[in-house]
């Protein structure tokens, strides 16, 4: 349904080399199917989020919604964004203070100049499960919990009947208590009204608990795919296997020193070599990782990576 | 004698809209060497139970009770002699290493600093003693010379944990160490912070939202809700309080199948600290709530296995 | 809808409740709606009139008295009368030239915040070219060239004074912009104009009100230095009142309630401008105090 | 200590502009030069006539237009002799070099050739010219001066300047102060004191101040208020005597350019003389007096050339004298067809346009704005609107003397003991060209009758006979009222008298010190002899010491303030 | 549990420092692109003006046609407007500002004379503004809502509403001229006496005379230091690295001294610089009541009389030095805060 091919976007800033933020992937979201991209901060997953949206333009390559691949034209971008909407990380931030609970949610239908405003809020509400709505109607967001401000939120995204809906990091800053509130009703959205998701977030327990195929990322590429229980029980890639061993329950833990590169450097060879495990204990095939480039990843729904060590 | 003693610890923030209960009656003990590790959701305290630990909440704030740091009392101290107890005795990592650390000052200057203020050192020695300590965080010496913001978030945080160290103190508090750090990196630090407490024999009182991260650092926990302690016990049990169990549901384990595809959270919404619920606080959020809990308040009971909890269910089991 | 009327009212209650904890403000507001009041209602009483020359009949730089409560001018004119006439002038100056400076600061602050790329860069590079010119040398330079009229007068000061009020509303929309929100309402399919209109205008409104305030107050002050400096407009102000005494001799003769009552009128309102922006500032935006 | 130097200060509130006599245009500088260089004649103290200064005797051949000077032996201060070439040069580096006419250049105008042997200087005139003795152009040392390369941008700052008058410049402090000693070897006699200061305000406030306080002892050209406020001080001597400026209404008659083409928008009812009449008649001359300049001034019933100069002073008298009547104004408005509209306004007999002028002033001067105040009011009684228009000096210049987009202007004269080129500034010749170029005109007067009047004047060298034309040239100017004289504004000064003993006006009788014509009062000038040179120094150290003192103890009052705080400080947080 | 051994610090290397000067040069690139601007502005400005400039010069003076349009080749007025703004940017960029109407001297020889004067008595009053209203501010932002707070706001709001020129002229009659029992123990105006004395006399002379001008200028400009001061530091007080120097046993003086000052103090320093041409149009006012020989008082002159080249001169060389002023500040700013400095 919704699909990135060889996407890459690059932030130019001046005086220094540009910052390869995602540097060719290749994703697609699926009818009714819920996504999770995972991957260290910084390797670029809000970035593709923002891409795919069409609030960021990509430097290469092209994001197509049903085949079509998107146009940047203001009207036919506005176009799309009926049929994708996106949910941030910080529910009190993406609802403007001054804007009461009913004016954030008719904020899209207003855009769009939906008949029945009211209706359409109203049914949005509850079906973000803010029950009954109009209790809701004129409350300002500083009076809400955490959770109720992202179920505005996400109310928002639904009041325009989108196909598919881009969460980056929806229960990042929600307590833990809260957050599974917030994850049933994605499932359930999912499951009443047919809705793509594409989760982004650095929590492998989310994926675990709501994606049905997970893309890890690593800086600004995918470095391996597939439905959710494979990668995470026998994840391929040594990244994969780091990140999945640092979580409290695993017996043996990786820990990879420094911090993921910076994207205005990206190592040649395979990008994750100065930090991999494998490579460090002085594997034979180190060699070929620090200079032999690794094909990107298509966008499949086999479980696949990209490591030479495969 | 314990080295940190808490006794019925009350804190109350006086604002313009009245006072806010924001630590109620919590009394805890924590032994020397041992490592233990408070959890609740936003809101439920946590920070301020740090902070009054050495007085430095914000003047708006009325403590009570008793805190025995080393068998003295810190909430009877004079300025002076608090001044000493500070980072000498009992040092703290705050939450956001980000603004913890002066944005102006070199790193290095910042370490030395308690040294020199505490006069166990001259300006030599200290400079001298902040290199070693950022090595010891595995951090190179030119980075004294380096400003906060050159720093990765990681890096920061690792050099709060030297700073902490610098006085070589008896306890170290840490509110939300890892909070906003990576998932690699909030690796790398809790390593750190293990392996220091085991080779320096410091004790630990470990402040998170995340019942994995402390599970994994602590010798015992003590969970918090809405200013109270409503369980406390070794970290490798199995929880009795409901809140307690809703919160380690919400960090699913990889692998395990009940929560595949099955989010578990807890409904409701946080309490508000000026209008606290009648009965036990929690009620009106618990899943196995009895219709006595919204009347009758449940003090901490013991529950088995070194364990108390604060919880009706709890008490009739163990009747 | 009624309910929002009543939670408009309510939230202008709050603010009133937050105002009224500033004491200072609260008697700048005072104040400052008494000198309004006053200014406003001047016809009612006097009339331009007070400020004739050829009517004034009275003993000239008489001292206070019951008859002139606050002394006469040179040409026997009562002060207190003219101070009330006057006050007519400098007020309107100070309202107008701070509003040509909001409008003129708020459209570019808001373009320079809200545009990225070269049209942000200019407007901002002609702002901060403005900023550095020494304000009241080119108010001056200004009412020289155009002479001095009130329009003139309150076009060199509304033309000299924008750039702080932009640079404030550029800082405060890109901080705004910077709110999820505006990304929100941007993937919600918002334009350029939805999202300054909704969301960023209204944002920087209360901050905006209380800049104004502010600016009112310099423009008074302004106002009465370039009278004094002898660019005035043409009708009886409190600065050209001042120029008077000064023309006069009033200071070398000992008049000094024709020195002392425009001069102390301009402070106290000033003041009370002042003091009030101030509140505003505190409670509208307590993060963004800054100075005056 | 007897030989403390005898220093007077004298106040100014305009800075010199340059010492260099070639550029200087300001009072304040022709004043010092007047001090400092010999002239070819000096006004007389009494008579204000001509007389010997650097020349000792001339002579003028019958068709007038020969001039021959003998020049004095005496010696420049440094020593060198004075000659005729020193003169010579003088005039013909005026005539040749445009540098240096920008101070003195129509007084060298009429000059067909300038020529020296020994001490006889002769000049030969273009045509014959009357006030070719009240030659305004100092006579500078020719050793010194020629080697000036371009004297456009001399700024005469070499001390001590070579002089031959009574005083050389020794010091100057730019917009601060110019600082004079007596010339011990001056023809004359050396002044009766060592030192002259001429110090500048910017504030005419703060001069005042220094007046009363002692910071200087004279100061010339008080606006009214200013003089008004040293009354009362036991130590000032108030000097309040006529002035010798002029202060009229110059009035858009019907403006026209030399070639007779009308020019300008100026309004058609001025071109009245009745309309012209009638204002006069509404104008309230004593009042004017009284507001206006404070009492300090004379009204005026005669025409430009203010009482002072007595000679040539005419006044009206009889039926021909206009007084304040507002009645007859009207009456005679009403007579001449001007009818009052609904709105209290008249409008033009043909109806076309009402009686609506402007008033063009000054901005920036206080007495011109109150002055607008007055006439707006009393116009409004006539049924004449009057609104003031601002105007900056160089516009003000450019549309009452050159374009004529005016109607009624403020205009003012200070007169020379010779009042030949005021009387110029109404002659048709003076009114711009076609193009636009200035002739210098204050009035766009062009009159048959007056031309006449005026080249009859020129060549009449009797000096009561001449005065006899020159009255009658201001009678017409006051019948037929092109302009309209106001007042004559008093000379104002103030001096200390415990400074300065006496000083000698001039003319001698009720005349002008600062800033008069010829240097006499401030070569007669004897100081007062008390040193209080240093009794006053005592008290500045004093207060020195004092502002230290204080100084020092409120630093150490809030060193310890700090140091008590810390210890406070100690045991809290 | 193994940690990976990649050298993680081999990445970590030191920065290499060349941002600055790559940011000096920009900062002063764009200084020059301003003063372009402020060039080719007041160039048409000056332009804009109704009447002819000649003129002015004849004012009153009976000049010929022919000297008139003598004056108006020399002044170059005769040409095409192309033409004169072509000779206007080569006078200017090579430092010829023209010549004075009223002074008939070049004008940056006027204002070469009298910029030392406006120097002394600015730096000066701006110097003790600063360091007052740092003073003050950091005390009063400490301690919000002490009586030191509430004191030294209070003082600083009145005085900043009050004009300068007002302010000026009450000192210049209470303290020079003195009132009733308080004697007129400071001069009427200038910079010096005419009798000024040599050696350190003369630097007393100056001192004395620079009293009321410079506390003038010091009480208007003072507050607005006071109050940046005051809320930079209030932004301080509840930041976590005050807190922690807190637990680290600081002294609050201390705390105040070493860690939020030096913060605080960025931000105001920028203000200070920002709004020197704030105080550069103060001393327009107090030069001109004080007599002091300084830009202002020209300025001021320049335009009383008017003086067009004289007034365009001046302004442009103040706002040029204001314009060099805020890029020095930027680029001591850029050295000073360590944030911005590798940033
Ligand atoms: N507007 C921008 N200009 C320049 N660089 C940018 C921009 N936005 C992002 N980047 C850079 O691109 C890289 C990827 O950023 P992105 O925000 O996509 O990461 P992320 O995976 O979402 O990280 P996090 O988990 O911290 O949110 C980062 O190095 C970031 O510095
Ligand atoms: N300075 C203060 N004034 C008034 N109330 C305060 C203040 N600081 C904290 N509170 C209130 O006290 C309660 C406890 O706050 P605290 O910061 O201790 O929570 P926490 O458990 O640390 O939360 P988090 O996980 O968000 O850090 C909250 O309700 C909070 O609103
Ligand atoms: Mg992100
Ligand atoms: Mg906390």
């Amino acid at each position: 349904m919704l699909e990135a091919t060889s996407l890459a976007v690059e932030f130019a800033s001046r005086g220094r080399r540009p910052a390869r933020a995602v540097d060719g992937v290749n994703l697609s979201v699926g009818a009714g199917e819920i996504v999770a991209l995972v991957g260290e901060s910084g390797c670029g997953k809000t970035t593709l989020a923002r891409t795919l949206l069409g609030l960021e333009r990509p430097s290469s390559g092209t994001v197509s919604y049903d085949g079509t691949p998107l146009s940047y034209r203001a009207k036919a971008l506005k176009a799309y964004r009926r049929q994708v909407q996106l949910v941030l990380q910080d529910p009190m931030g993406s609802l403007n203070p001054r804007q009461t609970v009913y004016e954030a949610v008719a904020e899209g239908p207003r855009i769009h100049g939906l008949p029945d405003e009211e209706k359409v809020v109203a049914e949005a509400l509850s079906r973000a499960g803010l029950r009954p709505p109009e209790r809701f109607f004129l409350r300002y967001p500083h009076e809400l919990s955490g959770g109720q401000r992202q179920r505005v939120v996400i109310a928002g995204a639904l009041a325009l009947n989108p196909k598919v809906l881009i969460a980056d990091e929806p229960v990042a800053s929600l307590d833990a208590s809260v957050r599974g509130e917030i994850l049933a009703l994605l499932l359930r959205l999912r499951d009443e009204l047919g809705l793509s998701a594409l989760v982004v977030t650095h929590d492998l327990g989310l994926a675990w608990n709501i994606a049905d195929r997970v893309a890890v990322m690593y800086l600004g590429r995918i470095v391996e795919s597939g439905p959710t229980e494979q990668i995470l029980k026998s994840p391929q890639h040594p990244y994969t296997q780091a990140l999945l061993s640092v979580l409290p329950e695993s017996p043996a833990r990786i820990v990879l020193t420094g911090e993921p590169p910076d994207p205005t450097r990206i190592p040649g060879g395979c990008r994750f070599h100065p930090r991999c495990q494998v490579v460090a204990s002085g594997n034979p095939i180190a060699d070929k990782c620090r200079t032999d480039v690794l094909p990107i990843l298509p966008a499949s729904d086999a479980a696949q990576a990209a490591c030479h060590l495969l | 004698m314990s080295l940190l003693e808490l006794d019925s610890l009350s804190v109350t923030y006086r604002i313009a809209s009245g006072d806010v209960p924001a630590v109620r009656d919590v009394s805890l003990s924590l032994e020397a060497g041992e490592a233990l590790g408070v959890v609740g959701e936003s809101g439920s305290g946590k920070s301020t139970l740090a902070m009054a630990l050495l007085r430095l909440l914000p003047r708006d704030a009325r403590t009570s009770g008793r805190i025995m740091l080393g068998g003295e009392d810190v909430l009877a101290m004079k300025w002076g002699r608090l001044r000493a107890v500070r980072w000498a005795e009992a040092s703290i990592v705050f939450q956001g290493a980000q603004h913890g650390l002066n944005p102006v000052q070199r790193i290095g200057d910042q370490i030395a600093e308690p040294l020199l203020v505490h006069k166990l050192a001259g300006p030599a020695k200290a400079s001298e003693r902040a290199v070693e300590l950022l090595q010891q965080v595995g951090l190179p010496a030119w980075r004294a010379r380096s400003y906060p913001h050159e720093l990765s978030g990681g890096q920061r945080q690792r050099v709060m944990i030297a700073m902490a160290l610098a006085c070589e103190p008896q306890l170290i508090i840490a509110d939300e160490p890892t909070t906003a750090l990576d998932l690699m990196v909030q690796a790398q630090v809790l390593t750190l912070i293990k392996s220091l407490i085991a080779s320096q024999g410091i004790s630990l009182l470990m402040i998170s939202h995340d019942l994995s991260v402390l599970a994994d650092t602590c010798d015992r926990l003590a969970v918090m809700y809405a200013g109270r302690l409503v369980e406390t016990g070794p970290a490798d049990g199995v929880f009795r309080h409901p809140y307690s169990q809703a919160l380690a549901a919400a960090f699913p384990t990889v692998g395990d199948p009940a929560s595949r595809l099955a989010p578990r959270g807890l409904g409701g919404d946080p309490p508000d600290p000026q209008q606290l619920p009648s009965g036990c606080v929690f009620h009106p959020r618990c899943p196995v709530a009895l219709e006595s809990c919204s009347s009758v308040d449940v003090e901490l009971r013991p529950a088995g296995d070194r364990r108390t909890a604060a919880c009706v269910l709890v008490l009739e089991e163990s009747c | 809808m009624s309910i929002t009327w009543t939670r408009r009212r309510l939230a202008l209650g709050r603010f009133w409740g937050d105002f009224r904890t500033h004491r200072a403000g609260v008697i700048g507001l005072a104040i400052l709606l008494l000198a309004v009041l006053l200014a406003v209602i001047a016809p009612l009483f006097i009339d331009a009139g007070v400020t004739n020359v050829v009517s004034g009949t009275r003993e000239k730089l008489a001292p206070p008295s019951w008859a002139d409560p606050l002394g006469t001018d040179e040409s026997g004119r009562s002060v207190l009368l003219m101070i009330w006439w006057g006050s007519r002038t400098s007020l309107l100056i100070g309202f107008l030239a701070a509003l040509l400076s909001m409008v003129i600061g708020t459209v570019l602050g808001i373009a320079a915040g809200h545009f990225r790329g070269w049209i942000g860069a200019i407007v901002m590079r002609i702002t901060d070219w403005f900023l550095v010119l020494p304000s009241l040398v080119t108010a001056l330079v200004l009412a020289a060239i155009l002479g001095g009229s009130t329009v003139t007068i309150i076009a060199a000061i509304g033309v000299t004074s924008w750039p702080s009020t932009a640079r404030l509303i550029r800082a405060q929309t890109l901080a705004v912009e910077a709110r999820p929100y505006i990304e929100r309402s941007q993937a919600l399919g918002g334009g350029h104009w939805h999202i300054t209109t909704r969301h960023v205008l209204p944002n920087v409104a209360p901050l905006l009100l209380a800049s104004t305030t502010l600016e009112v107050a310099s423009a008074i002050v302004t106002e009465s230095t370039l009278a004094f400096l002898g660019v005035s407009a043409n009708k009886t102000s409190w600065g050209t009142m001042l120029r008077g005494s000064y023309d006069w001799g009033a200071a070398t003769s000992g008049a000094w309630w024709y020195i002392l009552v425009p001069g102390l009128c301009i402070v106290i309102v000033v003041m009370a401008f002042t003091l009030c922006g101030r509140a505003l500032e505190t409670v509208l935006n307590p993060r963004l105090r800054r100075a005056v | 200590d007897p030989a403390a130097p005898k220093v007077i200060r004298v106040g100014a509130t305009q800075s010199v502009d340059s010492l260099n006599p070639f550029l200087a245009v300001r009072l304040v500088s022709s004043s010092i030069h007047r001090w400092m260089y010999g002239f070819l004649t000096v006004p007389d103290p009494k008579t204000l006539q001509p007389s010997p200064d650097l020349a000792e005797s001339w002579t003028t051949s019958p068709d007038g237009l020969t001039w021959t000077f003998k020049i004095r032996q005496a010696k420049w201060s440094d020593g060198q002799p004075i000659t005729a070439d020193d003169a010579a040069w003088t005039f013909n580096k005026m005539i040749t070099d445009d540098g240096a006419k920008t101070a003195n250049g129509p007084a060298v105008e009429n000059f067909a050739g300038v020529t020296a042997s020994g001490q006889e200087l002769t000049i030969k005139l273009k045509a014959p010219q009357a006030s070719m003795l009240d030659n305004p152009v100092p006579i500078m040392p020719k050793h010194v001066w020629e080697k000036v390369a371009d004297i456009s941008k001399y700024e005469a700052t070499d001390f001590p300047a070579v002089t031959s008058g009574p005083y050389i410049a020794v010091e100057q402090k730019k917009d601060q102060y110019v600082k004079l000693k007596a010339n011990p070897d001056y023809w004359r006699g050396a002044p009766k004191i060592d030192e002259l200061q001429v110090i500048f305000y910017d504030n005419p406030a703060a001069a005042i101040v220094g007046l009363k306080k002692g910071d200087i002892d004279l100061i010339g050209r008080l606006a009214p208020p200013d003089f008004d406020a040293l009354k009362g001080d036991s130590n000032i001597v108030q000097w309040n005597e006529q002035g010798r400026r002029a202060t009229y209404l110059q009035i858009n008659h019907g403006a026209t350019t030399s070639d007779d083409k009308p020019i300008g928008d100026g309004h058609p009812a001025l071109k009245d003389p009745k309309v012209r009449e009638a204002l006069h008649y509404a104008i309230d001359k004593q009042k004017l007096v009284d507001e206006v300049q404070n009492g300090l001034a004379v009204p005026a019933d005669g025409s430009i050339i203010p009482p002072m100069y007595k000679d040539f002073f005419w006044q009206a008298s009889g039926a021909e004298k206009v007084s304040f009547d507002l009645a007859k104004a009207n009456k005679i408005l009403d007579d001449a067809g001007y009818k009052k509209g609904a709105d209290g306004v008249r409008t033009m007999p043909d109806g076309s346009r009402k009686l609506q002028f402007r008033f063009s002033i000054h901005t920036d001067t206080p007495i011109e704005e109150k002055l607008a105040e007055y006439l707006t009011g009393w116009f409004k009684e006539l049924g004449i609107t009057l609104t003031t228009k601002r105007l900056d000096s160089s516009k003000f210049t450019e549309e009452t003397g050159t374009t004529a987009l005016f109607d009624i202007a403020i205009s003012g004269w200070s007169v020379n003991p010779d009042p030949e080129e005021v009387l110029a500034t109404h002659l048709c010749s003076r009114r711009p060209t076609a193009s636009g170029e200035g002739g210098g005109t204050e009035s766009f007067y062009c009159d048959p009758q007056y031309e006449a009047l005026y080249q009859q004047q020129l060549k009449e060298l009797d000096r009561p006979k001449r005065a006899d034309i020159i009255k009658k040239m201001e009678e017409r100017l006051y019948t037929d009222a092109p302009v309209i004289a106001l007042y004559y504004p008093n000379d104002l000064e103030g001096y200390r008298k415990d400074r300065i003993a006496s000083i000698t006006p001039i003319p001698e009788d009720k005349g002008i010190l600062y800033g008069g014509s010829g240097y006499w009062p401030f070569y007669t000038l004897q100081a007062v002899t008390k040193d209080a040179g240093t009794d006053e120094g005592g008290s500045s150290t004093g207060v020195i010491v004092g502002v230290a003192v204080a100084a020092v103890v409120l630093l150490g009052a809030g060193f310890l303030f700090t140091r008590r705080r810390k210890t406070v400080a100690d045991d809290r947080e | 549990m193994t940690i990976a051994p990649p050298a993680a610090e081999a990445i970590d290397e030191q920065p290499a420092g060349r941002g600055l000067l790559r940011y000096a040069l920009a900062k002063v690139g764009g200084a020059l692109l301003s003063i372009a601007m402020v060039i080719v502005a007041t160039f048409f400005a000056f332009r804009l003006l109704p009447g002819d400039p000649v003129r002015a010069l004849a004012q009153g003076r009976n000049m010929t046609p022919e000297q008139l349009d003598l004056e108006r080749h020399r002044l170059g007025l005769d040409k095409s407007l192309a033409e004169q703004f072509v000779h206007f940017v080569n006078q200017t960029v090579h430092f010829d500002l023209g010549t004075s109407y009223e002074y008939k001297r070049p004008v940056l020889d006027l204002i070469g004379e009298r910029i030392g004067s406006t120097l002394l008595l600015t730096g000066t009053a701006l110097v003790m503004a600063v360091s007052l209203g740092i003073w003050q501010g950091a005390r009063a932002g400490w301690k919000p809502g002490s009586r030191f707070d509430k004191f030294s706001t209070g003082v600083s709001l009145v005085l900043w509403s009050v004009p300068t020129f007002w302010l000026g002229l009450l000192l210049l009659m209470v303290f020079a001229a003195g009132i009733g029992p308080i004697p007129g123990i400071f001069p009427t105006r200038g910079i010096e006496s005419v009798d000024a004395p040599d050696g350190f006399g003369y630097v007393l002379d100056v001192a004395k005379h620079m009293v009321l001008p410079c506390l003038t200028m010091v009480a208007v400009v003072y507050a607005q230091y006071l109050l940046v001061m005051r809320s930079s530091v209030l932004d301080e007080v509840g930041q976590d690295y005050v807190t922690t120097a807190r637990a680290k046993g600081l002294r609050d003086d201390e705390i105040r001294r070493r860690h939020a000052v030096p913060n605080a103090l960025l931000p105001t320093v920028t203000l200070v610089f920002m709004r020197i041409g704030f105080v550069v149009g103060g001393a327009v006012t107090v030069e001109a009541i004080f007599s002091w020989p300084g830009l202002g008082q020209l300025f001021y002159e320049a335009i009383r009389v008017p003086d067009f080249t004289l007034m365009q001169g001046t302004f442009l060389l103040i706002t040029v030095s204001v314009i060099l002023m805020n890029t020095l500040a930027d680029v001591v700013y850029h050295l000073l805060d360590p944030r911005v400095r590798s940033a």
